[in-house]
């Protein structure tokens, strides 16, 4: 095998100077070569795949150090021109969004093949087009990028990518954010279109690397290489759960159904969650979740259907819940970002509800150093503004604020998903102390089974608004029944996880 | 702050220093004639006299008060009301506020000078007809961006999770909307109030507003330039200090938005 | 571009035309421009283009409801006039298409004689019975006010037609200066005409080929008009009167080379212009010049006291304003309306400027420190400005004046404007007395409370006395009344400022220019 | 099907503002203390000649029944009588209004070409010195009020250099485009203040574009050049600059005021400031609702083009 691509001594930080973002990497790829890049978000990783196209972000510097690729360099004027798209392809984290949304699919697909394809045949578009498994029909090229779906719009970039036959595909990503059914088909279709290319994969998922067969890893932290891959931290699944409590459910919601402009997005979901106990509503995207999350919280108001909060029906629209009934019940959501006033401080987040509680003022900094501690936040993050704190801590000072409330409920709308797998899993094990200790029923709104295995006493599959399959945990991962249901479990299993031992 | 922005706010200091301080800096009278008309500058008027000969340099020292004055009087009145309405109509309901904004837009289809023509020989007579005109004029483009930052701010998690909690419209209203819109607001107001200085001067020059004996550089401007051709500082100094300052103002507005992340 | 919008030469233009002479054969008013002296042959052609202020759409050939200059300028131009007011001319008056009028001895009936051989464009003659719909027009085809004195002062229905050119008109009672009122502005066209159109059939000097409202209008030498017969003009074979509403605007025709003539430049741009060598700078003499006035309201308390009056009378320094504001284009005015006029009474001595005595009789009047609002407007030229200096010249008795400078138009279109304290004003070149007695009476708004029966009965008995003598004295006497009671100041007379290419001659000034009589070189 | 209902849609909604706004005009007319009579009367008018001269303009009707007049004469195509010089307004109006459209639509013409143009030159090279040179030139000449601008074009081409007429004037009996060069300065005028907006608008446009993600994939793809700036980066910056083209359409064809009063152009923003002047209240009225009917049939031209270009609102409208 020839070498196709080299970079060694790279250095490349900020133009206005300062620590470098990536410090001393190098790295040699012969063709036909997989190459995954790994590390933490911040790493490095993409910053040095995208020096393989002649590449800087705005703001970068090469600092030191060489590429070359085919034999050519990319940070040379000449060079670049005959690089990018012919010899490199990239694929970025969100493929569909590099489409441009005011020109049709096909129009795009064709200049590709015609600036870039060595033998522009006729027929190149239609082998393009089924070597990404798309239809050729001159309706589909027709289309402007909104008017197909994500997952069409993701093989169209990929058919451009793939247009100058190059023999290097520089891969970002390619699955994040991308719900299980998603990510399944794209890793299979990426393994197919990598057959026979030098492929430099970037990605902190260590199964979709193992998925592409890397020949090699190339670990990234802080800018630099290091010797071994981190070990995606070894699951643990809890200790069972305790029975469910007896009595009437924390909370019940009976038949519940909602629409979206009168589009229906759940039918008739019934559900109960004991004091201490979690039930996981598990479903694919857009299966009507995050619905069923803000009728429960009283956001959305339902079309039909009740809900009732230890044993008494709670109006569906929160102003008309009393003050204890709307603490009683709160919601952590998924976009922590989003969920955090970014002009308040941590302090003033809790301080807030707290307030709103009736505390008297001097009781309140207390109480907050103790919700702090509550969610193992150090109280040096008090004054901090939600833009200056991690992921991690983000979602723990939404659940903190949410504490801060004493509800005897939390619904928690998909609240691992946009944490690093680590984080994630310890915001969980956060949520199993504080149904403990507290007595906090919980809803897991996740379309992570790996999140269920762990905390969940019983599972609730949603698909297209409907509740398809329900049962017991470790019964309804051990035996699916529903294809919805088998196809979470396969990808869970991927992931490394099994149904738990009965 | 970047160079630009502070040789932006440099010059606008100068200009707003001019027009606040001016009275103080000349004993001689804006108003009383100094000598024969349009006379060249000399050591006795260092800008010459206007065509009623007047000392053009205590009228420049004097007259910039009433343009920074109504300007920014106007952006203010526009400001304060584009935020109450853009609130309101950002929170109402999707119709009623639609038909707010629709409403106000009203407003926004008539050119700017139909509405000054129209309020400023309405009016009784005075300036108070164009602070109201300009006001008028900026009131659409304010509550729409405000409408529009609201929004996108009352659809955040935030603002859902703190409903949920059972936080009053008030509370959210203080410590959720009005601080997170206040960055596009605040770019927004830098640049209405360059084209508020626009409309003030184009006001002065039609001889809107207040009598003309007060001095307004937009006035001047509109005076003297029939005497352009005997003697041009009547004309070119109120007309520098306009221009430098609706720049500057602009400048300003330019790197206020850039630092606060708004596209203009 | 200056003062775009407050150039309304609008009604001051309309009033103006009181006074407008039509022009005639033989001149021997009105500026003579340096041009038309030097030049001796009067042969000329060509087509001459002339900017006025105009009134854009609202322009119209019905000039008796179309109150800008150009509507009358234009009016002028088509039609044929009874007369001119000429203080020159051994009966106050130059005639046009009238011979001569004989006034009967107890003043209370007049006979027009309507000169032989004036023809229409359509070949027809102009009779008597022309003249006397001609008159009676005003009322009833409706007009402007300031058409409507002949029909005022005669008794139109009462009118006889004699002949084919003879008209006899009876007064409503004697006077004296009916000439005058007859001649001042009445233009002539046929009998029976209910429209004013393009083609309608005219007896000027010039015929209309094409008008567009607010562009212009062009002209052609009208070939039968009976100036001709008498030795004069038109010289020109074509005329364009354009609509230029800015003053600039017009100066830069003219300088451009688009105009050979720019009417009303103001003062300013006059300077500028006379510093060009390619044109002249003409301005009208006087009678035509407008008045600037500052009313002074009786039913304001202080101003009932003369004392009062005397010193904001005292207080102004005209002779700055003409030099300042005016650049010496401008006469200095004693207080009292129409200088120039042959009933003007230029005995009386000029009231100087003394600040010190205006300031003296305002502390025993114990009115000094007085608060007063002055308002004012941008209506003619120079108006503005006067107000400035004058409101200057007050403060320094110690009256605390305010200026309120109205925009453009705004100075009289309010009803309020009668029952301002002291308010600026103008007035177009008008024989004294008639003028006296349509705005100055008791009762009369525009008086501001001026209520003297003593002077109404010395004007009443100037205008119907029979003795010339006795005329004269009575004027004189009411003049002097007025001078050294009344409510009105008037500091100084504004004349017509005209720009021109040094090509064009034998333009006259009276008060607008006319060109029957112009070449171009 | 969609079209149909779409459109009828914003018709109807531009009728309604329309209303609203006739509303509004007459009101703020009648508003104009004084009124004709004042002014045609002059000083010197008699009470009595005043009341006569109301009389005739039929000023002493109550104000709602000439709105209803007003109304249903307009709904017909007629807008009444001025009361100054006696013409038809819808005369006037139509007489004036096609040099105006002329005039702003040549500033327009002007203006959009070259605002594209700097606009991409500068938002492609955001930072750099080029986007430097092309903002700071846009920010000054916007920041230049129009009467400023004015006084500077015709000091520099038409006194000193004397290369083009100060004044426009059209011959008699003829219209504008009959002698261009008057046209000039005008429509450079009024171009210059449309110019610095745009260009404005353009540049940040395109550098937003240029930042997005599908510029970026399109550069890593090898697409350079022109090609990137007009088929990738271009159409989709242009979508919200459409509008608000339309939206200086309607601003330039009313702030053509200054630059007609200046020029003496004979155009409808001429007419009104007569009118405006002259207290001619059925002219004020007939041309500013013209004026305002005419600016939001444009923006309404201005959301049909921009959900045209924006193919995400096209398809579904």
């Amino acid at each position: 095998m020839s070498e196709l691509a080299r970079v060694s001594g790279l250095v490349i930080g900020p133009a206005s100077g300062g620590a470098p973002t990536v410090d001393g990497v190098g790295f040699t790829l012969d063709s036909g070569e997989v190459l995954g890049l790994m590390g933490r978000s911040g790493s490095g990783k993409t910053t040095t795949a995208l020096t393989l196209l002649g590449h800087i972000r705005p703001g970068l510097r090469l600092r030191e150090g060489s590429v070359r690729v085919a034999g050519l360099d990319p940070f040379a004027p000449a060079d670049v021109r005959r690089l990018r798209g012919r010899v490199v392809s990239f694929l970025g984290q969100d493929p569909a969004a590099a489409l441009n949304p005011a020109r049709r699919i096909g129009g795009q697909i064709r200049e590709a093949v015609r600036l870039r394809a060595a033998s522009a045949g006729p027929d190149q578009v239609d082998r393009l087009l089924d070597a990404v498994r798309l239809p050729a029909g001159r309706d589909f090229l027709r289309r402007f990028p909104h008017q197909i779906s994500g997952g069409q719009a993701r093989r169209v970039a990929f058919a451009i990518a793939l247009a100058g036959a190059p023999e290097l595909l520089i891969l970002d990503e390619p699955t994040a954010g991308l719900d299980t059914v998603l990510a399944r088909e794209t890793r299979d279709l990426l393994r197919e279109l990598a057959e026979g290319r030098g492929v430099v994969l970037v990605s902190h998922d260590e199964h979709l690397v193992r998925a592409l067969a890397a020949d090699r890893v190339l670990v990234l932290d802080a800018g630099r290489p290091v010797s071994a891959p981190p070990r995606a931290a070894r699951v643990t699944p809890s200790p069972p759960p305790g029975p469910p409590s007896e009595g009437p459910a924390a909370l019940r919601a009976e038949r519940l159904s909602a629409a979206h402009d009168r589009r229906p997005v759940l039918r008739e979901v019934s559900l109960a969650v004991g004091r201490g106990e979690c039930v996981a509503v598990v479903g694919p995207s857009g299966s009507g979740k995050t619905t069923l999350a803000r009728c429960l919280v009283g956001l959305h108001r339902p079309a039909g259907g009740e809900i009732s909060l230890e044993g008494t029906r709670l109006a569906p629209d929160v102003r008309r819940r009393t003050p204890d009934q709307r603490r009683a019940v709160q919601l952590v959501a998924q976009d922590s970002m989003g969920a955090l006033n970014p002009r308040e401080t941590v302090t003033a987040a809790l301080t807030r509800p707290l307030r709103a509680r009736g505390l008297p003022r001097t009781r309140v900094p207390g109480l907050v150093a103790e919700l702090l501690g509550r969610v193992h936040l150090p109280a040096s993050l008090a004054d901090r503004r939600p833009p200056a704190l991690s992921g991690g801590e983000r979602q723990r000072v939404n659940l903190a604020r949410a504490l801060a409330c004493a509800p005897r409920v939390l619904v928690c709308d998909e609240v691992t998903s946009a944490l690093d797998a680590e984080i994630g899993e310890a915001v969980l094990g956060l949520l199993d102390e504080l149904r403990r200790d507290l007595g906090l029923g919980v809803v897991l709104i996740t379309h992570d089974l790996a999140a269920v295995a762990r905390s969940a006493s019983r599972v609730l599959v949603v698909h297209e608004g409907e509740i398809v399959e329900r049962g017991p945990t470790a019964s309804v991962l051990s035996g699916p029944r529903h294809h919805v249901t088998r196809m979470l479990v396969e990808h869970a299993a991927d992931q490394g996880f099994g149904a738990p031992a009965p | 702050m970047t160079r630009r922005a502070l040789f932006a706010a440099l010059c606008a200091g100068v200009i707003v220093l001019i027009a606040l301080a001016g009275p103080l800096l000349t004993d001689r009278s804006p108003t009383a004639q100094a000598g024969n008309a349009l006379l060249a500058p000399s050591p006795e008027h260092p800008l010459g006299t206007d065509v009623v000969g007047r000392d053009v340099l205590a009228r420049v020292l004097h007259g910039g008060l009433a343009v920074v004055a109504l300007s920014a009087g106007a952006t203010v009145l526009a400001g304060a009301a584009g935020l109450a309405l853009g609130v309101l109509t950002g929170l109402a309901g999707r119709r009623t506020g639609e038909l707010a904004v629709r409403a106000v837009d009203v407003l926004g289809v008539v050119p700017p000078l139909l509405v000054m023509l129209l309020l400023a020989t309405g009016f009784p007579a005075g300036d108070l007809a164009v602070l109201v005109a300009v006001a008028l004029v900026s009131l659409p483009f304010s509550v729409r961006v405000v409408r529009a930052a609201t929004q996108q701010v009352a659809g955040s998690g935030f603002v859902d999770i703190a409903r949920a909690r059972g936080d009053g419209q008030w509370r959210i209203l203080r410590h959720d909307i009005v601080p997170n819109i206040l960055r596009p607001v605040l770019a927004e107001t830098g640049l209405r109030l360059s084209a508020s200085i626009h409309l003030t001067a184009t006001a002065g020059f039609l001889g809107l507003g207040a009598g003309a004996p007060a001095p307004n550089w937009g006035r001047m401007v509109g005076e003297n330039a029939v005497g352009f051709a005997l003697t041009p500082w009547p004309f070119l100094a109120p007309a520098l200090l306009l221009v430098v300052f609706a720049v500057s103002v602009n400048l300003l507005a330019d790197e206020l938005g850039r630092a606060l992340g708004v596209r203009s | 571009m200056s003062h775009s919008i407050h150039r309304r030469d609008f009604l001051a233009v309309a009033a103006g035309l009181l006074a407008a002479p039509v022009l005639s054969a033989c001149s021997s008013s009105g500026g003579q421009s340096a041009a038309q002296q030097a030049s001796a042959s009067p042969k000329s052609g060509g087509t001459l283009r002339a900017a006025f202020p105009g009134g854009g759409a609202a322009e119209t050939l019905d000039f008796l409801n179309g109150p800008t200059a150009l509507d009358y300028v234009r009016a002028r131009a088509m039609h044929g006039a009874l007369g001119a007011i000429d203080p020159g001319a051994p009966d106050g008056v130059r005639y046009g298409v009238l011979e001569r009028i004989d006034i009967s001895d107890d003043l209370s009936s007049y006979t027009l004689k309507v000169r032989r051989g004036v023809k229409f464009t359509d070949g027809s003659a102009l009779t008597a019975r022309d003249v006397l719909y001609s008159l009676n027009a005003p009322v009833t085809l409706g007009s402007l006010p300031f058409l409507k004195p002949p029909s005022q002062n005669f008794d139109l229905a009462k009118a006889r037609v004699e002949d084919d050119l003879t008209l006899v008109l009876p007064t409503k009672r004697p006077i004296a200066d009916g000439r005058l009122i007859l001649c001042q502005s009445t233009l002539v066209f046929k009998d029976g005409t209910t429209a004013f159109t393009a083609g309608m059939p005219t007896c000027g000097p010039f015929k209309l080929t094409e008008f567009q409202p607010g562009q212009g209008a062009a002209f052609v030498r009208h070939d039968e008009y009976y100036g001709l017969a008498l030795g004069g003009g038109p010289y020109v074979d074509g005329l364009e009167l354009r609509s230029i509403a800015d003053a600039t605007a017009r100066v830069n025709a003219l300088t451009g080379g688009q105009a050979d003539f720019a009417a009303d430049i103001g003062p300013v741009a006059s300077r500028t212009l006379a510093a060009n060598g390619r044109f002249a700078v003409e301005t009208s003499e006087l009678p035509y010049a407008t008045s600037l006035s500052f009313g002074l309201n009786l039913a304001h308390a202080p101003f009932r006291d003369v004392r009062v009056r005397r010193a904001f009378k005292l207080a102004v320094d005209r002779e700055a304003i003409v030099k300042t504001v005016l650049f010496g284009h401008g006469f200095v005015g004693n207080d009292l309306p129409s200088l120039g006029f042959p009933d003007y009474a230029k005995e009386i001595e000029q009231r100087p400027y003394d600040p010190g005595q205006a300031r003296s009789l305002l502390r025993d009047a114990g009115a000094d420190g007085m608060k007063i609002t002055l308002t004012t407007g941008s209506e003619v030229a120079g108006l503005a400005e006067t107000s400035t200096l004058y409101a200057e010249n007050l403060k320094a008795i110690g009256v605390d004046v305010t200026l309120d400078q109205r925009p453009p138009g705004r100075l009289f279109a309010d009803e309020g404007y009668f029952k301002l304290p002291f308010a600026a004003s103008f007035s177009p070149p008008t024989p004294p007395l008639s003028q006296y007695e349509s705005t100055r009476t008791a009762g009369a708004p525009s008086a501001f409370g001026f209520d003297r029966p003593d002077i109404d009965e010395l004007v009443a008995k100037a205008r119907g006395a029979r003795d010339a003598g006795e005329r004269r004295e009575a004027a004189v006497r009411a003049q002097r009344l007025m001078w050294e009671e009344g409510n009105q100041v008037i500091p100084v007379f504004v004349p017509s400022i005209n720009g021109q290419a040094k090509t064009l001659g034998g333009v006259r000034y009276e008060p607008f220019a006319s060109f029957s009589e112009a070449r171009l070189v | 099907m969609r079209w149909v209902a779409f459109l009828a849609r914003r018709i109807a909604g531009a009728a309604a503002v329309l209303a609203i706004l006739s509303g509004l005009i007459f009101a703020a007319t009648e508003a104009l203390p004084g009124d004709a009579a004042g002014v045609l009367a002059g000083a010197d008018a008699s009470a009595a000649e005043r009341a006569q001269l109301r009389a005739d303009l039929e000023l002493d009707r109550p104000p709602l029944e000439r709105y209803g007049d007003w109304i249903a004469g307009a709904v017909a195509g007629d807008l009444g009588v001025s009361l100054v010089g006696r013409r038809d307004v819808d005369a006037v109006l139509f007489d004036r209004l096609p040099n105006s459209l002329l005039l702003t639509a040549l500033a327009l013409g002007a203006a959009v070409p070259a605002a594209i143009a700097l606009g991409l030159a500068a938002g492609l090279r955001e930072g750099r010195p080029a986007d430097r040179m092309v903002s700071s030139a846009a920010l000054v000449l916007v920041s230049l009020p129009e009467f400023l601008t004015v006084t500077l074009l015709i000091a520099v081409f038409g006194t000193w250099l004397g290369l083009l007429p100060e004044v426009s004037l059209t011959p008699l009996g003829g219209r504008p485009w009959d002698t261009p060069q008057a046209m000039v300065l005008p429509v450079l005028s009024l171009a210059v203040v449309g110019l610095a907006v745009m260009t404005r608008l353009v540049r940040s446009s395109v550098a937003e574009a240029a930042a997005s993600p599908y510029a970026e994939a399109a550069r890593l793809a090898g697409v350079r050049g022109v090609r990137l700036a007009l088929r990738h980066i271009l159409p989709n910056a242009l979508g919200p600059v459409v509008q608000v083209f339309a939206v200086m359409f309607g601003g330039l064809l009313g702030g053509a005021v200054v630059v007609e009063t200046i020029f003496n152009y004979p155009g409808v923003g001429f007419e009104l400031q007569q009118a405006v002047a002259n207290r001619d209240v059925p002219m004020v009225q007939g041309l500013a609702l013209a004026l305002a009917a005419l600016a939001l049939a444009v923006l309404l031209l201005g959301d049909i083009v921009g959900t045209l270009v924006n193919p995400r609102l096209r398809s579904a409208p």
